[in-house]
């Protein structure tokens, strides 16, 4: 999702596309097209733009059979939205096997390094490749799927899985603009579409014909369930005082200008982030972050797959590829709650410096008008976009460092103080936080509580 | 929908003999009610290496190295506790100088077994990194053993009539060097990363009681009985080579987070148990006096006049009892050995009938009666 | 509660059950008494209950094979008491004949007894009368014969299993 | 340490060059993500778990994953002493472990019975004798040096393995059916 790729794609892409791109500018190409696609409606569908506008200005050449054919759909209504369609599949696709990747790399490093270890060192610098290796080792082993089981559901369960986590990208900003698709619904689609994974781990456990698999659905259903309530109850309560649904209204109400209820701008800091909104925010995130460790089954909450109770756990009978779809989606589901967390508290790709935030926003501040002068407009726009693709993914990361920490310090609990964790302590602190925040919004007219006043049209 | 209508089954779950937790090729057979334990059944003798029938066809000497291979995790009390049963049988004197040895490296071993211990207990409990930090000292005391006699697990150091090897000056002050290290930095470090952590805390206070009169009844015997507030030990009780001289504490389960007998005072005590150890080896280190260290006699072939004895040692897990049947000749005529983890682990399934124990409960209790296999199947 | 020598051991038992012990061995290296197979049980109820003996502990029960004695073939079995609270241990042995070694069991007075006497059936093949799960315990559970007997001979081969390789 | 020849008998797929670049990639991964079952049987056991942990740290090269079930480890080592008791579980764990997959003998008692050999009527005189070995490691116990270079030479022959090849597979001595 980095826009370095799409530049090095955009510099292969021919003579007139670099005319169109010297002419125009990519940004604002995107932001044109995305805007046309949408009906002229808010937010930008910035990738789907900036593909349809490659699409529609690259040419096949003459000597590839079926040219005319192919530029002539090219040109057509359909074709483009498809094709930006599976491109941005493949990039959120790509995103979450590069951040796999790198995540169970870093994974087996941390935990190496907190345990006077040095953990992968062979294969590649200090074992880069190490997860690489592990991948394709994995996509040759045999597949077995046992006789007893149930076929069907046991080969479909990791896609389902997978699926689940994946299909949760789609309302989740990257950056400004950088968005497979700004759903107006979109914590609401976050949340509901978690339950797929859900049925996934239940299809999994109950389709291996394993009694430690069966345990570990029994336990997965009994934990994602409840904990998807106070993970719930935060959405509800950040949409109460944004006002949104949408991941990205949520992010743009925490930085950058805002705009009071009197139309006036304001600049907007760190301290605007929901996290410092009013005291109530400060205690939900906690409760947002330990409950979000449970949905991604991370210890201290990792009981569906507790290697010293239940063998592996769901995927007991899981071998090769399909194995690996679980370990995939584990990883790219703790990065999906970790970004979630910093699009609802931490003020998404906003940095919470207000001159750095708005480098190419147009917006006329000393750093913003510097850089203008020294790089020309479009580098500017660009080097913005990095910059907030950059902030996004570090915070994120953080949170996704943290949950390592965690897992590699602390044991597990039991299945009743798990639950117990859950409705007599999460599920109590963030109902008094939705009711507290509500009470707080009332009181103070929307004032954030470092933010002095401010309110969000 | 009424409660009759539900309809619920029990489940009959095998664990074992090869699962993460069972510490070996222990089996238990559980009946569940979804999460709850309703009835267990252990099975042992998955790694029944016909100790006893092959001490009958050794001579005394060469039985040694079996007693290493029964509780390899204290490898010198087994060694101990067998060399000590034939000098009583032969009436063999030990100099002054094997038995501060034998002290010193068996209270050593004592720490390797407990960190083991509280290693893969840490694991069982799901925290991962305490196994690891625990090989990490546990591999500095292996070091001293290995540069003592060449082995890092099954020593067959302790010998009858002294030890094979004398314990250099240099090994001494790498032991000294050792306690300075590991006491009471180190056991500090473990007890804020897992003895006082609320999770480990509620995962193990409360759990798997056993009241004192039944762990008596069911032979437990070493931690997991003064885990149950009885303070029996045989090294200050029925006193053997020279702890009568020494000053230690016998550390018991005093319910400090819960109940009596729980498994987070098993656990403690051997927490408690390490620091009593090095207190034993730095009293030992600083009064061992010179001399041999072996009876070279003894150590030629010995041959017992017909007779029977039973001789007790405390072992890492409890009494380490060898029954040896002399025939007069220079091989054993029966060889019974005591070994504590084959009675300790027998009080798992009255413990899982007796109270609601849940399926990670069992966990926690297996891995608090720290069970070698080796030694329960023989 | 104290200490007591094997002589006041043996006096107590005789004051409760005069018939039970049929022969003291005291100049051994440990001091055994020899309790008569019928009266064992009675003998190990009085033992763990009686105050002044208080064995609440049975450390080890041993089955030990004499094939060629001069009186008849004959299984030992050895108990070793312990007692935590008064600190004096004893050693009590049942003979049997080697032909039917049958003798009553103790798991309802020391609960250890249960794991320990099925050891002794699983090797020595003593037969525990009352015992409520006498199968083996360390052995496969279609093991044949009672290895630590004298005159076992291990099989050739176990379930296809190549056994003896010298 | 012994290591058995790699047996590809089969003329047909022995020398095919078209496939050689893939085999070295594929080996490559395979020989560098060794994943061990979690599979502790007596004293070896421990020398192994000293293996994995800190000093010695088997996650240096890429074996560090711990499988607790068989169904996603590359490599069986079998530490300790395999008993009759024990023999159908090995088997039936050996079974269960999806192709390609090894086999390390760790231990004088998995290799002929070590100390237990004469006496020991309960001992199976090594694990050969249930499940075919592709490395064995002498030792009683052996060092986790002695396990680190067991590992190696598993590597080596995984480095050797065509993808083409059937053979390994077909070839497994079928030595012991449970009952």
């Amino acid at each position: 999702m980095n826009l370095a790729v799409f530049t090095t794609f955009l510099g292969q892409a021919g003579q007139a596309i670099e005319e169109k791109v010297i002419e125009k500018g990519i940004v604002d190409f995107a932001a044109d097209y995305s805007t046309k696609w949408d009906g002229g409606g808010e937010g930008g569908l910035f990738l789907a733009g900036a593909v349809r506008w490659l699409v529609e200005t690259y040419t096949v050449p003459d000597w590839v059979p079926l040219s005319s054919v192919i530029n002539g759909t090219l040109g057509a209504e359909t074709f483009p939205e498809l094709g930006g369609l599976l491109i941005t599949i493949g990039m959120v696709f790509g995103f979450v096997n590069i951040f796999a990747i790198g995540a169970v790399w870093s994974e087996r490093k941390v935990s190496a390094h907190m345990q006077c270890r040095l953990g992968p060192m062979e294969v590649g610098p200090h074992g880069l490749l190490q997860t690489v290796a592990d991948g394709l080792k994995l996509l040759t082993k045999e597949d077995i799927i046992p006789r007893l089981a149930d076929k069907t559901l046991f080969a479909i369960a990791p896609a389902v899985v997978f699926a689940g986590v994946l299909m949760r990208f789609v309302p989740l900003p990257f950056g400004d603009q950088l968005i497979a698709s700004d759903l107006d619904l979109g914590l609401f689609f976050v949340a509901a579409v978690g339950a797929v994974e859900v049925l996934g781990v239940i299809m999994a456990g109950w389709a291996s014909n394993n009694k430690w698999s069966l345990f570990a659905t029994i336990r997965t259903a009994t934990q994602m369930v409840s904990y998807e309530i106070p993970i719930g109850i935060a959405f509800v309560t950040v949409i109460l005082c944004c006002g949104s649904f949408s991941l990205v209204d949520v992010v743009n109400m925490q930085g950058g200008t805002l705009t009071d209820i009197d139309g006036e701008a304001h600049n907007g800091w760190a301290w605007h982030w929901n996290l410092f909104r009013n005291p109530f925010m400060l205690i939900l995130a906690i409760t947002y972050f330990i409950a979000s460790l449970a949905e991604c089954k991370r210890a201290p909450f990792d009981l569906p797959e507790a290697e010293s109770e239940l063998v592996s756990g769901f995927h007991t009978e899981y071998t090769g590829m399909r194995f690996a779809l679980f370990f995939l989606a584990e990883y790219a589901a703790m990065y999906l709650v970790a970004a979630v967390a910093v699009v609802l508290f931490l003020g998404g790709w906003w940095s919470g410096i207000y001159w750095v935030d708005e480098i190419g926003m147009g917006t006329d501040t000393w750093l913003a008008s510097w850089l203008d002068g020294v790089l020309g407009p479009t580098l500017t726009a660009v080097l913005g976009v990095l910059i907030k693709v950059k902030v996004f993914l570090t915070k994120a990361f953080i949170l996704v460092f943290i949950q390592m920490w965690v897992r590699w310090t602390l044991p597990r609990v039991r299945l009743d103080q798990m639950m117990y964790v859950c409705w007599k302590v999460l599920l109590p602190a963030s109902l008094v936080c939705l009711i507290g925040s509500c009470l707080w919004e009332l009181a103070t007219g929307g004032a954030s509580f470092f933010g002095f006043g401010i309110v969000v049209k | 929908m009424t409660e009759a209508k539900i309809r619920t089954e029990e489940m009959l779950l095998n664990m074992g003999p090869q699962h993460p937790s069972t510490h070996g090729v222990f089996r238990v057979v559980v009946r569940t009610d979804g999460e709850l334990i309703l009835e267990s059944q252990s099975h042992i003798g998955y790694l029944h290496r016909c100790f006893e029938k092959c001490a009958e066809g050794n001579n005394y000497l060469q039985v040694v190295p079996y007693t290493d291979r029964m509780d390899y995790l204290c490898a010198m009390m087994n060694n101990w506790g067998y060399a000590a049963s034939i000098e009583k049988l032969t009436g063999i004197e030990v100099p002054e100088r094997a038995e501060y040895i034998r002290v010193i490296v068996a209270e050593l071993n004592r720490v390797a077994s407990h960190l083991l211990a509280f290693g893969t207990y840490g694991l069982d409990i799901g925290a991962i990194t305490p196994f690891l930090y625990a090989f990490r000292d546990r591999e500095r005391i292996l070091k001293i053993f290995e540069k003592l006699c060449g082995q890092r697990l099954n020593y067959s150091y302790v010998r009858i009539g002294g030890v094979t090897f004398d314990m250099t000056d240099e090994i001494l002050s790498d032991i000294e060097a050792f306690c300075d290290y590991f006491d009471p930095k180190i056991i500090d470090e473990y007890d804020n990363l897992l003895s006082y952590n609320g999770i480990f805390i509620s995962r193990t206070a409360n759990v798997g009681v056993i009241p004192a009169d039944l762990a008596i009844s069911y032979g437990v015997t070493g931690p997991s009985l003064r885990g149950s507030g009885v303070p029996r030990d045989l090294r200050r009780d029925a006193p053997y080579g020279i702890y009568d001289r020494l000053e230690f504490d016998v550390p018991v389960g005093s319910g400090e987070m819960g109940q009596v007998g729980d498994c987070w005072d098993r656990y403690m005590v051997r927490m408690r148990e390490m620091r009593q150890s090095i207190r034993l080896v730095r009293q030992a280190i600083k009064d061992i006096p010179d001399g041999p260290f072996c009876d070279k006699k003894a150590f030629r072939g010995v041959k017992p006049k017909a007779g029977e004895t039973y001789k007790k040692v405390e072992g890492a897990r409890g009494e380490v009892g060898f029954y040896v049947v002399s025939d007069g000749t220079n091989i054993p005529y029966r060889v019974k050995a005591r070994a504590p983890s084959f009675c300790n682990i027998s009080i798992l399934d009255k413990l899982t009938s007796m109270s609601d124990v849940m399926l990670a409960d069992l966990v926690a209790i297996i891995g608090s009666l720290d069970i070698v296999l080796g030694e329960v199947d023989r | 509660m104290a200490r007591l020598e094997i002589g006041q051991i043996i006096a107590v038992l005789k004051e409760k059950l005069p018939e039970a012990v049929s022969e003291e061995v005291l100049d051994g290296v440990d001091p055994v008494i020899v309790v008569k197979a019928e009266q064992w049980a009675a003998v190990a109820e009085l033992c763990r209950d009686d105050s002044r003996l208080g064995f609440d502990l049975l450390s080890c029960i041993t089955g030990v094979d004499y094939p060629e004695r001069e009186e008849g073939a004959e299984i030992e079995v050895i108990y070793n008491l312990d007692s935590t609270a008064n600190l004096h241990e004893l050693t009590v042995k049942v003979k049997l004949p080697r032909s039917d070694p049958r003798v009553a069991s103790v798991e309802g007075t020391w609960a250890t007894a249960d794991w320990h006497e099925r050891e002794t059936y699983d090797l020595v093949g003593v037969i525990f009368e009352g015992h409520h799960n006498l199968v083996r315990i360390l052995c496969a559970d279609d093991w044949v014969g009672h290895p630590l007997r004298k005159d076992y001979e291990p099989p050739d081969s176990f379930h296809g299993i190549k056994n003896v390789i010298y | 340490m012994t290591e058995i020849e790699n047996r590809n008998p089969d003329p047909l797929t022995k020398n095919v060059v078209l496939m050689t670049a893939v085999d070295d990639i594929i080996n490559a991964t395979r020989a560098n993500s060794v994943w061990p079952l979690t599979f502790g049987l007596a004293c070896c056991a421990i020398e192994m778990m000293a293996t994995g942990a800190a000093k010695y740290d088997l996650d240096r090269f890429g074996s560090g994953p711990f499988r607790g079930t068989p169904r996603q480890s590359d490599l069986m080592v079998v530490a300790g002493t395999v008993t009759h008791k024990m023999a159908p579980r090995v088997k039936r764990l050996y079974d269960q472990m999806p192709e390609p997959k090894y086999v390390i003998a760790m231990g004088g008692c998995v290799i002929r019975g070590g100390p237990y050999v004469k006496h020991g009527y309960h001992v199976v005189k090594g694990v050969d004798l249930v499940i075919p070995v592709d490395v064995y490691i002498p030792g009683c116990p052996p060092r986790p040096e002695a396990l680190l270079e067991g590992i190696f030479k598993v590597q080596k022959l995984m480095k050797r393995e065509k993808i083409l090849d059937r053979t390994r597979r077909t070839t497994k001595p079928e030595v012991y059916q449970p009952v």
